[in-house]
């Protein structure tokens, strides 16, 4: 069997790939997808972790929370998708750019 | 305690009465002063007037049917306190407490107040915000009597910042013009310096003796029973040591509000208000607030925390001579001197001069209106402010001349007037200090007598300037013209009170005989500065507390004549010069100046205080850093990108030998390095969400790093 | 497991008629007026704000105890309740002068807000972090929406993308937290996870690493540094309504979680974090202050304000004891009052052109005397001068933190920033009575507007000079967190 | 077997993902991310989450990247604005301790986790589990998702329109 380390290993250096995506890509829309593969990335290590817990032992069995709590996080990261992109197009129509970089007018 | 002059009942509706009248009065004339007659004045004047009513009929009852100087009355004493929040974890219940020194202060406060909106009336007449005045000018007197009367250190504080607040009002009064705004602000910002530090004693304090009730925190120092600090312990803090940090950060409240050195500044600068505001709040009442407080919580005061007293006190006596000096501005002359006066009351509370401090503080504020008001009297009627522009006055305001000269030898401290009895046994009590303690302890006394020579010398200049000697500008001399009946009247009350203050005329009379050392009387603690919490088993400077308390007495004993000869030797000195300089002029003043030449310097320029915290200091450092990023952000950061921009085309045309990456790398490199710097000072607020990602998980890092 | 439904309403009630609600709202703009801007506009704004005024009410007869598997309904969650909802019927007073500028929007807004402020309830609630994840982030998507409600203004817009890139990467840093403490303690319910905490001599670095990611999400809604760089961004960008909630109700958001965490679920076990939150709220303190200081624009301005105000909020969790919990609490409050007024008025003086700059304000007093007064008030609350709420606010957080000798550090240099600061609100004072006014049109001050920011100003004075009810309130609130 | 078979598709997805963030194209990277996504979907399989490997397959993979896809066409940028990483040291840095740190805390875990269970997330127990003990947060999740419709409906809208 594999050791629970190495999901977590696993899912961590994805989810560290997905913060070099957001820290590094200017397009709003590649910013937006590589948080997604952050969430995806938590999303693994929650299904890991839940497979590994010790069963309760009041029932013998251990309770899927982990697996129910990555079901949110889906449904979660589909609305915000839906609304982060409808923004992005909002951007997109009024000042015809996606790049993060070109959107600096309110500092200091 | 069981007798009272009053029935409980009785007293507590006239504390009731003594803020909430000036209040109604304030509220009325903010709302509605446009539609009274006269703009509202005669309903703010009868109001004060009739505070002046209750606070005599309470000092009356005090001296001649009451008469005992213990006479304390707190109403929580008799179950009439209000809770102004009771829950297990916080109690603070809020009630009146009077004694006598907070009837007198009271009558005090009336009296000049009643005078002053009289002589308001006059000086204000046309102004197209008179309502509003004497709606601030009452406001001011709700707050300054709600100071007074409260018997909580919380309550003061709250009140002590109202008073505030009515002080930038008033001083920002005439807004359309430049000065105010900026000296208002000021004011109100470096009290808040003090007041902050006020606060963080009061937490302190609150924290140590588990109350803030006046006679509660008193029984609790001589009980010793102290409000449990357990961690405070763990800490290494011991209760004397709390005591005199608690104490020192509370006496900080007063540094400022008081104007001693260093959060003085902002007094002569409050000068930009109307002259009487400028004679109420920075002469005889607020600024009097601080010594009030410090005589309040005296007992409070550990014997280091009034060495630091005595060391301010001293230093601002000194000083605050020193710049009256130099002046040329009238009213800057007696912002200075009050300024020194205060640190006079300060300084003699420091050496355990109790009743001396205070008594001063009465008698100051009576002469000290006068001399505001004379002032006021005398722009009013020349319409400038500079001494050079007058000259000749007593001919054409023969009673402004009168009442002013009168005030300025009471000041002066001249035999017989009420200044001479107070300021002498500050002289007194600074000396017996230094007999008791040792020769290093003799500075504040030859401070005290520096000080009271530069106080005749620069007083007398004042006068021989404005009301002696030859006309300064032929003009304004032609149109110069007694003030009206309501303007003089005022100031002939007040320099009665300038001589009949003191209680006497008797020059040689003992001090322990004077009306205001009989009625206030000496805490236990005042002899030995405040040691009642320590116990009596303590010792003094290697002397028991027995023995201390002895030579103490006798010490102030033997001071009394020597230190009135030397005081009154240095007044008359301080005549005979400026009448030599500015009324024969035998000796030229610029010539001293000039042999002088740098100190006179450094005096001019006010030490350079202003500097220190001005524009070249600390306010000044702050917005400059702000500018400096800003700049820094926006030229040398745009500059160093567009710089490493062009040559990045440049070496990429010539050479074409990099690989565009790498010198995008660099590039971004150099932004990123550039920008951290600059971004890290000026906020990290670049605009660019990316950026602020990195920041902010750089943070989260350094953070995680700290944690683990 | 089964769920007893008469014991979820008991604890959810509040959120249930505030979905209702907004089903109700939702038909009511489908059914009035099809095709007309104001009809259901107007219609959904009445029945919006009916409904909020409603639930507040019916909050105060609700009893706090009820307690289950799925929430809890301590004091602590109601008062926050009764906070959120009033919370968000002051953001409707100062959206309805704002209505006209919404265009499109207009109707729906009052619907997002009542789910929103939904959202926020739930939080209160929450005992578990599959709630707290959800509601974080109901309320997080609706307020990325409202930050880019106006999608033809460029700044509208440019603060919500920056709203939304920040906000999902704190999500995703929250969920990695959240698997983490899962991972590390077998429980996603609080009670669990804290005997899992407080059992253990020291925490692993797994269990360590999920604490402080958890801490990351939830820093951002406070505006604690290093997560404050958003706040002024967006507060500026984003439609003046919104930045009002997002400055008192994402805050708040903030704060009740963070109490949870910090109080309950760490326990003891956050005493070790008291250095640490004591350096973060200094540093808190002295950006926001440092930050105002050049500022020239009303929101932005208050942004930085914000931002101090989460400093002071630091201060007191750091100190970990119920009385500075109990300071927290009676702060937000306050808080509520005067910065409900500041947006309000700054809504009504940049009615014509929509501008916030500084100068808008300019001779206020002589405009109108009523908002100047107002105005003036809500500074010198904020700025913490007596008599008004905010200095009493100030006063209970820094009286509870002198109790712990190891901050009496912190505790001075709150009180030379609370001076710093108070440098910046006269500044604005100075604008109000002491400049010529810049613009000298008419102020419109609908008679709603004027009911709401005098209840502000009597709140902020109220509060001020007679607090007992509210600290009552907010001591009981505190106290059941440490039971 | 089984233990290969982790190795490869979390090399897979790995890939994937990395693809994902340095292609140019953003098309190019919603394939690879689709990619990576499905890799994730066997990866539940092998952690016997069956009904959440179907989930991923269709919502993620399916609804979400394809409202992706979309709304890059419809942007339709032009070739000029593709671009890549740029990279930075100090983002590189930024990475790599969180790495670090990550990887310390995936070192100590405590004493809680033990080894693999006999959990098997089939439709049953995860909707058993959704539908009563986390009921609240579901309602929740409705309320989200209709707010979220509501609130892009009015930002497509453009000004003026009811």
């Amino acid at each position: 069997m594999i050791p629970l380390e190495h999901w977590l290993y696993l899912s961590g250096m994805v989810f560290t790939l997905g913060l070099c995506g957001v820290l590094m890509r200017r397009n709003v829309i590649l910013v937006l997808m590589s948080i997604e593969i952050m969430l995806n990335a938590a999303n693994l290590a929650l299904v890991a972790f839940n497979k590994y817990l010790p069963p309760d032992p009041a029932t013998g069995a251990t309770a899927p929370d982990g697996q129910v709590f990555v079901f949110f996080t889906i449904a979660v990261a589909a609305a915000e998708v839906a609304v982060a992109l409808a923004i992005a197009m909002a951007l997109f129509r009024r000042l015809d750019t996606v790049n993060v970089d070109d959107v600096a007018n309110l500092r200091w | 305690m069981d007798m009272l002059p009053f029935d409980v009942n009785t007293l507590t509706a006239l504390c009731w009465a003594l803020f909430v009248i000036p209040f109604a009065c304030a509220f009325t004339l903010i709302n509605f002063g446009r539609k009274l007659p006269r703009g509202g004045d005669w309903l703010a004047t009868a109001g004060i007037a009739s505070c002046a009513v209750i606070a005599i009929t309470l000092f009356f009852k005090v001296i001649v049917g009451f008469g005992a100087p213990e006479w304390a009355w707190s109403s929580a004493a008799y179950g009439l306190s209000w809770d102004w929040i009771s829950l297990e974890s916080l109690q603070l219940p809020v009630g009146f407490y009077l004694d006598n020194l907070s009837v007198i202060m009271l009558t005090m406060v009336t009296i000049v107040a009643t005078c002053i909106f009289f002589f308001s009336q006059g000086y204000m007449h046309g102004d197209r915000d008179y309502p509003r005045f004497f709606a601030y000018l009452s406001y001011f007197c709700f707050a300054m009597l709600g100071l007074v009367v409260v018997d909580n250190l919380l309550f003061l504080f709250i009140f002590w910042e109202l008073v505030g607040v009515g002080s930038y009002l008033l001083i920002g009064f005439y807004y359309d013009q430049e000065e105010p705004p900026k000296a208002s602000l000021k004011a109100f910002m470096v009290n808040r310096v003090g007041d902050v530090l006020f606060l963080l004693g009061i937490i302190i304090a609150w924290q140590l003796v588990g109350t803030l009730n006046y006679t509660e925190m008193f029984a609790v120092l001589e009980s010793g029973a102290f409000a449990d600090r357990t961690g405070w312990a763990l800490a290494g803090w011991d209760t004397q040591t709390l005591l005199t940090l608690s104490g020192i950060l509370i006496f900080c409240g007063a540094i400022s509000k008081s104007a001693q050195v260093p959060l003085h500044t902002w007094l002569p600068d409050a000068m930009a208000g109307p002259t009487p505001v400028s004679a109420l709040i920075h002469a005889a009442t607020m600024v009097a607030a601080g010594v009030f407080m410090v005589g309040r919580m005296y007992p409070y005061f550990t014997p280091d925390a009034l060495l630091f007293i005595t060391g301010i006190g001293a230093l601002t006596a000194l000083i605050g001579a020193t710049m009256g000096l130099v002046m040329w501005d009238i009213k800057k002359v007696l912002a200075y001197s009050t300024m020194s006066q205060l640190g006079y009351m300060m300084l003699g509370l420091g050496v355990g001069g109790y009743v001396a401090g205070l008594f001063h503080l009465i008698t100051h504020a009576f002469f000290k209106a006068c001399l505001f008001l004379g002032s006021g009297s005398v722009i009013h009627s020349v319409h400038s402010q500079d001494m050079r522009d007058m000259g000749a006055l007593k001919n054409k305001m023969p009673w402004t001349y009168r009442t002013f000269l009168v005030a300025t030898l009471a000041l002066a401290g001249v035999p017989c007037f009420a200044g001479y009895y107070s300021k002498d046994q500050i002289v007194a009590n600074a000396l017996s200090w230094g007999l008791s303690h040792g020769v290093a302890y003799y500075v504040p006394f030859v401070f005290a007598v520096v000080g009271a020579f530069m106080t005749t010398f620069y007083m007398f200049r004042l006068v021989f300037l404005t009301f002696h000697g030859t006309p300064g500008d032929q003009h304004k001399y032609e149109h110069a013209h007694e003030s009206p009946a309501v303007m003089v009247l005022p100031l002939v009350v007040l320099a009665i009170f300038g001589i009949g203050a003191g209680g006497t005329i008797h020059p040689l009379a003992e001090h322990g005989n004077l009306w205001f050392n009989r009625l206030v009387p000496e805490p236990a603690s005042a002899a030995v500065a405040g040691l009642e919490h320590v116990g009596a088993d303590t010792s003094v400077h290697g002397e028991s507390y027995e023995t201390y308390l002895e030579h103490f007495e006798h010490n102030l004993h033997v001071a009394h004549y020597p230190a009135l000869i030397v005081s009154i030797l240095a007044i008359v000195l301080g005549i005979l010069l400026a009448r030599r300089m500015y009324l024969t002029k035998a000796t030229d003043p610029a010539a001293v100046a000039r042999k002088f030449g740098p100190l006179y310097g450094i005096v001019c320029n006010k030490y350079h205080f202003d500097d220190m915290y001005g524009r070249k200091g600390v306010v000044g450092g702050l917005m400059f850093m702000n500018r400096a990023f800003a700049w820094f952000d926006k030229n040398v950061v745009d500059g160093i990108v567009n710089f490493m921009g062009l040559a990045q085309r440049f070496i990429a045309f010539v050479t074409g030998l990099f690989d565009k990456y790498v010198i995008d790398g660099l590039v971004n490199f150099w932004r990123f390095f550039v920008r951290a710097l600059s971004s890290i000072l000026r906020l990290v607020q670049t605009g660019n969400v990316r950026d602020y990602l990195t920041w902010t998980l750089l943070g989260v890092l350094i953070l995680a790093i700290t944690l683990a | 497991m089964n769920i007893d439904t008469s014991q979820l309403f008991a604890i959810f009630g509040v959120e249930s008629l505030l979905g209702l609600l907004g089903l109700v709202l939702i038909v009511t703009d489908l059914l009035v007026g099809k095709g007309r801007l104001t009809g259901p506009a107007t219609a959904v704004r009445t029945l919006a704000f009916g409904g909020l005024v409603a639930i507040f009410a019916w909050s105060f007869v609700l009893e706090p105890g009820a307690e289950g598997a799925l929430g809890t309904l301590d004091s602590f969650a109601l008062f926050f309740k009764r906070f959120f909802l009033a919370t968000a019927v002051a953001t409707l007073g100062v959206a309805a002068p704002y209505e006209d500028r919404l265009s499109a929007g207009r109707a729906e807004f009052p619907t997002l807000l009542v789910f929103t402020t939904l959202g926020m309830c739930l939080l209160s609630s929450a005992n578990d972090f599959v709630t707290l994840f959800v509601g974080l982030e109901l309320v997080t998507v609706v307020l990325f929406l409202m930050a880019a409600y106006r999608p033809q203004l460029p700044r509208s817009i440019e603060a919500g993308i920056k709203f939304v890139v920040i906000g999902a990467l704190s999500a995703a840093f929250m969920v990695y937290g959240i698997a983490f403490v899962y991972g590390t303690t077998g429980s996603f319910e609080f009670s669990q996870i804290s005997a899992v905490i407080n059992a253990q001599e020291s925490l692993p670095a797994g269990l360590k690493f999920g604490l402080l990611m958890v801490l990351v999400g939830l820093g951002f809604k406070l505006g604690a540094v290093p997560f404050h760089i958003w706040i002024p961004d967006v507060y500026q960008g984003a439609p003046t309504p919104t930045t009002a909630f997002l400055s008192v109700g994402s805050k708040a958001v903030g704060v009740v979680l963070l109490m949870r965490l910090v109080y309950t679920v760490m326990g003891p076990a956050a005493a070790q974090w008291t250095t640490v939150l004591a350096g973060l709220a200094a540093l808190t303190l002295l950006m926001g202050g440092l930050g105002a200081i050049p500022q020239t624009e009303l929101k932005r301005f208050l942004g930085y304000s914000g931002i101090s105000h989460a400093g002071f909020l630091l201060v007191a969790l750091a100190t970990h004891s119920e009385a500075s919990a109990g300071a927290i609490l009676f702060y937000v409050v306050t808080y509520l009052f005067a910065n409900m007024a500041a947006f309000l008025v700054i809504v009504i003086v940049s009615r014509t052109d929509d501008d916030n700059h500084m100068d808008r304000i300019n001779g206020l007093a002589n405009r109108s005397p009523f908002l100047a007064l107002v105005l003036t008030t809500s500074m010198l609350s904020l700025a913490g001068v007596p008599p008004f709420a905010g200095f009493f606010a100030k006063f209970m957080v820094l009286r509870a933190a002198v109790a712990e000798p190891a901050l009496v550090w912190l505790v001075a240099f709150s009180l030379l920033m609370a001076v710093t600061s108070l440098y910046y609100y006269l500044c604005i004072l100075k604008r109000i009575y002491m400049r010529d006014a810049v613009d000298t049109g008419f102020l419109e001050i609908s008679g709603g507007a004027r009911l709401l920011l005098l209840l502000c100003m009597l709140a902020v004075f109220a509060f001020g000079i007679y607090q007992q009810p509210l600290v009552q309130a907010a001591e009981a609130g505190a106290s059941s967190l440490f039971r | 077997m089984g233990d290969a078979l982790f190795y490869v598709f979390g090399a897979l997805m790995v890939l994937f993902t990395f693809l994902t963030i340095r292609a140019r194209n953003p098309v190019y990277s919603a394939i690879f991310m689709i990619l990576s996504f499905a890799s994730t979907a066997a990866l539940f399989v092998m952690l016997d989450a069956f009904l959440l490997a179907a989930v991923e397959v269709l919502v993620y993979a399916g609804a979400i990247m394809v409202l992706f896809l979309f709304v890059i066409m419809l942007i339709n940028l032009r070739a000029a604005e593709h671009d890549g990483l740029r990279v930075s040291p100090l983002v590189v840095l930024v990475a790599l301790t969180f790495l670090l740190l990550l990887g310390r805390g995936i070192a100590d875990l405590g004493p809680v986790p033990a080894g693999a269970n006999e959990l098997v997330g089939t439709p049953q127990l995860v909707a058993k589990t959704l539908f009563t003990r986390y009921v609240v947060p579901f309602e929740a999740v409705s309320i989200l998702l209709l707010s979220a419709i509501l609130g892009t409906v009015v930002l497509a809208r453009r000004s003026g329109e009811a």
